[in-house]
């Protein structure tokens, strides 16, 4: 029987690996990467403790939204970034800074 | 006939289309000449952008045969050969068409039997012809089955081909003066049984493919060529009718004895979808096979007898001069500009390939299609490479 | 100058023993073969009889599990190898058929059987080519995403009661999450050939399954909600009792939700008419036109392997899964097979077998969709469709129940009728194939018969 | 002893992936990495019991959004934007993730959780209960924000130009 804490670690990786991706990362895409990363973590986390903790499957329920809130987020920030590369014909984020392309 | 041009010029309407505020990828893909459905060695670089494509130009020239350039150094009955290698599909026609140039220029008149057995034997091969155009056209559309069932049909046309003249594909059976050989025993009897089996399968193709949903939604709005267009760019045959042009040359100028059977020209009419689709263009086909076989059904009723081939000397010499013969085939009208110095060979030979022709439309069609009505463009405007190349 | 040149590419490492040790069997087995055709092919049978047999007596109850299981998986992985070793031979003597022809005949003794095997062979012997500017790593891989997944839905699948691997809560959602990992393998062939007839190939792929899931998710939960529940083996058993019992005939919003869900499903396996990510008179060959040798069998098989799951699926969520359409007849005396005592699988196997065979006349009849066609049809019929259905199934769950009697009684009425319309579809299909089959020689024409002795 | 085992099957593919994105340059293999690690995670939910979220990560992580990401890869990947840091903020980063890694891992260690063993239940009428009974709320949120975004998402991706789409009815292919 394993306990909490190599969940809790990994997940603490996880998110220090995506804060890494997300800083390092001029490329759009890359950095949404970063992002599903962080939230995936969060999740992991969240699910540990629903399996090992208190509050029975609040949990799961909530890694639930986490899951569908990654994917609006994503579906969103895509279609943002093909709009951005169609004006700008980059994704480099640096290049956000004109307000008109 | 000059704005006509201008308005379907395709590369001077082709700058500053696209909007200047999108920057799109514009992706240069290279189809052919190694392509499924590019129907033979056509190369054609398509300027797509995702599925859309911007621009289509097609490169021809590699069947290049010299076969105009070797028509200069071989004599008038050794050039007939070379004729079925231009549009191999239609081997009959362009022999009809290159014996009735030069029996124009030289006078010669052909028995009464052999005129009928070119008229049976061109439309044969006209329905063959067309078969391999709607069956491949299926193929094209991604159904497989059609194809077969025309190949099937087509098999028994090439067998009466071969009991007649022992050839399958490149028959050089019409030639000077009339035609090679006459019909075996009990030919006529086995073209009848032909006949019967084959026009209640025409409507077994509407079945299948003519009338199937997909199908008519894949080609019907797809490519459309109004008729000044087609005009404008010397289309013939089944691709200036599928716009609804009735330009037959078998009905407008009759060669041979065209003149004695009765058939009418199909035209497109638009009924599923624009006039001039490519719908209309395959559908043009199917109804000229219907044609083809009332003026069979014609022909042997009514097949004299006697020789089938007039004198003409192995050497034969045309009197110094020129002319300009067209007979209709398969893909459209195939000319032949004979020039003559009176010698044992052609002094020029011009030959004007449908193919050729209908072919150069397809810049103007292809602009601002999706990926797929190329390949649907392609097949309606049923090219023979052999031809466009020569 | 752009001169061509290209090195001479083999096999490595563990790749290539395996093919030299296959290349050398063949040599060995091949002549044997021809001879013994019959006999190879009986024995085959034989062992996959006993095979089930031993694995269904006495493997089961008695072993640990991870024996158990191992055992259980070889087997789900031997019979998805033989479902598409089969299938491919039954794609080419269907389309045969349809087309007038014979399809493969010579290859083993009886109707070309061993022809997908013999394709096999030549497969694996063929040059391992990879196009030199091509993602190399990914190159290899992509094969593998597409198998893998589709063999992993068959973990899932109910072959009957206690004939499961794993029946989980979650059965149906891990089978559809196998299916929809698929695409991932698909796009990455396509992207790492570095060509762009792939890389088209690829994006027709992403954009048509992607979409497609949701009409055929949907389809599916509109059946899930008749029943109550996601459990694959609890949704079989919940159609016990017959044909009229069967979810598909329960209400007419199941019965639309099949048809949709078998169009999605077509859609979700390339299968024609939407067999655009591979659409070979545009595309070439799509996303593995640069794929050669046993990379390609690999999607070849991925093809069969997720076309048999689908339908497998469609088999247990509407088709009564593995119950007998006649069960109703003979009630608790089940139809007792000789050596099995359970004919479920047969029966579950056999319907699925149908629905492939559905799929392969699809094939071979139409031609293919447009991709914008592809997907209008899906945005903007498919999914308002099925969402309608899905809504109206659950609907109808909550007024066909005891407190509505009035309602239960026509729902009921309405019931029997729908299995009357499904009867009377199934008398159709087999007058069809009747008179097909009593009039072959006149149909055909005799130009196939003159050219095809024995047609 | 088992579980173990398991945990490490799926936590270093997890870990690998992310390095591999962190150090890697091409962005087309980072959406494969990336997918890695989606169903590595799914395993570790599988592990731990939560078998619908699992199926859930693969069905909507690794089925849309990974596919969605090597979509996006493929139509941008052109001009690619700068992948590396430089050689002094590659540092200054290392060090900062380091600092920020070991403090995380420390407090988890010595956090002392107090933990119990959930018996995984019928998780999945479990989480359908509570999603329409303690999180009702919620729910209704995200299916608003699940429209919004896709409303959000179809203007965003509308055509612009008119010229540009494709054929608009009839015969416009000329």
């Amino acid at each position: 029987m394993m306990g909490l804490t190599p969940y809790l670690v990994l997940s603490a990786v996880l998110l220090v690996l995506g804060l890494a991706i997300v800083i390092s990362k001029r490329n759009a895409i890359a950095m949404l990467i970063g992002v599903e990363f962080i939230l995936n973590a969060a999740c992991l986390n969240l699910v540990a403790f629903s399996r090992h903790g208190i509050g029975a499957l609040s949990g799961q329920t909530a890694a639930l939204f986490v899951i569908v809130l990654a994917a609006a987020e994503a579906v969103v920030a895509l279609a943002i970034f093909l709009n951005f590369y169609h004006t700008l014909a980059t994704v480099d984020i640096d290049h956000g800074d004109k307000l008109k392309g | 006939m000059k704005e006509i041009e201008l308005q379907y010029q395709p590369d001077l309407l082709h700058e500053g289309e696209v909007p200047s505020d999108i920057r799109t990828e514009e992706l240069v893909l290279n189809m052919g000449p190694q392509h499924p459905s590019t129907h033979g060695v056509l190369r054609v670089i398509l300027h797509t952008d995702g599925e859309l494509v911007l621009k289509a130009v097609p490169y021809i020239g590699y069947l290049h045969r010299c076969a105009e350039k070797i028509a200069e150094k071989v004599t008038y009955r050794q050039f007939t050969p070379y004729t079925d290698r231009l549009d191999y599909l239609a081997a009959m026609n362009n022999n009809l068409g290159f014996a009735l140039a030069v029996e124009k220029l030289g006078g010669i008149e052909t028995p009464q039997r052999a005129d009928y057995l070119r008229v049976i034997f061109s439309e044969l091969n006209r329905i063959a012809s067309h078969l391999v155009a709607t069956g491949s056209y299926g193929l094209d559309m991604g159904a497989f089955t059609p194809f077969v069932y025309c190949f099937r049909e087509r098999e028994w046309i090439l067998d009466l081909f071969e009991s007649a003249c022992g050839a399958r594909l490149t028959y050089s059976y019409i030639t000077i003066g009339g035609v090679r050989d006459d019909l075996p025993d009990g030919w006529v009897g086995r073209c009848r049984d032909f006949l019967d089996y084959f026009e209640p399968k025409i409507s077994e193709y509407n079945d299948l493919l003519s009338f199937n949903h997909i199908f008519v939604h894949r080609t019907g709005n797809v490519g459309v060529c109004p008729p000044d267009l087609a005009l404008a760019y010397a289309l013939t045959g089944p691709c200036l009718r599928g716009s609804g042009v009735k330009w037959d040359l078998r009905k407008a100028t009759p060669y041979s004895r065209y003149d004695e059977f009765d058939f009418d020209v199909p035209v497109g009419r638009g009924q599923n979808g624009t006039l001039g689709d490519c719908w209309d263009r395959y559908f043009v086909r199917i109804e000229e096979m219907t044609q083809s076989v009332r003026i069979i059904r014609q022909a042997l009723d009514r097949l004299p007898d006697g020789p089938v081939q007039a004198k003409v000397p192995r050497m034969l010499k045309l009197p110094a001069g020129e002319i300009y013969c067209e007979v209709e085939n398969p893909r459209g009208q195939l000319g032949f500009h004979l020039v003559s110095d009176g010698g044992t060979s052609p002094y020029r030979l011009k030959v004007r390939g449908p193919s050729f022709c209908n072919l150069s439309v397809l810049p103007v069609l292809a602009r601002n299609c999706l990926l797929a009505d190329i390949s649907a463009l392609l097949g309606s405007l049923d090219i023979v490479m052999g031809e466009v190349d020569r | 100058m752009y001169t061509f040149e290209r090195p001479h590419v083999e096999y490595q490492g563990l790749s290539r023993v395996i093919v030299r040790g296959a290349a050398a069997l063949a040599g060995i087995i091949a002549p044997w073969l021809r001879r013994l055709a019959w006999v190879v092919f009986l024995a085959v049978a034989a062992m996959l009889v006993v095979f089930i047999w031993v694995v269904g007596r006495f493997i089961n109850p008695l072993l640990p599990w991870f024996i158990r299981d191992l055992v259980v998986v070889l087997g789900l992985l031997g019979f998805a190898c033989v479902v598409a070793i089969i299938g491919i031979w039954a794609e080419r003597k269907v389309s045969g058929r349809i087309q007038s022809r014979l399809g493969p005949m010579r290859t083993g003794a009886w109707h070309g059987w061993a022809q997908s095997l013999a394709d096999g062979l030549k497969f694996v012997q063929k040059e391992d080519l990879i196009p030199r500017e091509a993602d190399e790593p990914l190159f290899r891989l992509a094969p593998y995403v597409t198998l893998v997944p589709a063999f992993c839905a068959y973990l899932a699948l109910p072959f009957g009661v206690g004939w499961v691997f794993r029946s989980g809560d979650v059965g149906l959602l891990f089978v559809l999450a196998m299916l929809a990992v698929e695409v991932l393998g698909v796009i990455m062939a396509g992207w790492a050939s570095n060509s762009k007839w792939s890389l088209y190939g690829a994006m027709r792929a992403a954009c048509q399954l992607v979409s497609y899931e949701i009409p055929m998710g949907l389809s599916l939960l509109a059946a899930v909600v008749a029943v109550g529940s996601l459990n694959l083996v609890d949704i079989g058993q919940a159609q016990a009792g017959g044909w009229f019992s069967w979810l598909v005939f329960q209400n007419p919003f199941l019965f639309l939700a099949f048809f949709t869900y078998y169009i999605a499903s077509l859609a979700s396996c390339k299968r024609s008419p939407f067999d655009l990510p591979e659409g070979e008179s545009e595309l070439v060959a799509g996303f593995h036109t640069e794929y050669s040798g046993f990379r390609f069998v690999m999607f070849f098989f991925a093809e069969y392997v997720a076309m048999f799951a689908v339908s497998a699926l469609a088999t247990i969520i509407f088709l009564g899964g593995w119950h007998s359409p006649l069960s109703g007849l003979s009630k608790g005396t089940q139809m007792q097979f000789v050596a099995f005592g359970d004919t479920s699988p047969l029966w579950f196997v056999l319907k699925s077998t149908f629905l492939v065979w559905v799929q392969m006349w699809f094939r071979w009849t139409l031609p293919r969709i447009r991709i914008d066609q592809v997907m209008h049809a899906c945005v903007k019929y498919l999914l308002p469709f099925t969402l309608l259905l899905f809504l109206g199934s659950s609907l109808w769950q909550l007024y066909d129940n005891q407190a509505h009697p009035a309602f239960q009684g026509f729902a009921n009425i309405l019931h029997y009728g729908l299995g009357c319309v499904g009867l009377l579809l199934l008398g159709l299909y087999f007058a069809g194939a009747g008179y097909g089959y009593y009039n072959r020689n006149r149909l055909v024409g005799q130009m196939a018969r003159n050219h095809l002795p024995g047609a | 002893m088992l579980e173990k085992v398991i945990f490490f099957l799926f936590a270093v593919p997890a870990v690998v992936a992310g390095l591999a994105i962190l150090l890697g340059t091409n962005i087309v293999r980072m959406a494969y990495w990336f997918s890695a690690m989606l169903v590595s995670v799914a395993g570790l939910y599988f592990l731990m019991g939560a078998y619908f979220l699992g199926v859930i990560q693969i069905l909507v992580y690794v089925g849309g959004v990974a596919v969605l990401l090597a979509f996006g890869v493929m139509l941008t990947s052109r001009k690619l934007a700068r992948l590396r840091p430089g050689r002094g903020e590659a540092v200054w980063l290392a060090g900062v993730s380091g600092v920020l890694l070991l403090g995380l891992v420390l407090s988890i260690m010595h956090a002392g959780w107090e933990q119990r063993q959930i018996v995984a239940a019928d998780s999945i009428s479990e989480i359908g209960r509570s999603l329409l009974g303690d999180f009702l709320g919620p729910f209704e949120l995200v299916s608003v924000l699940l429209l919004v975004a896709m409303l959000g998402a179809a203007y965003l991706a509308r055509p612009k130009a008119q010229t540009h789409g494709p054929r608009d009815g009839k015969g416009t292919t000329i």
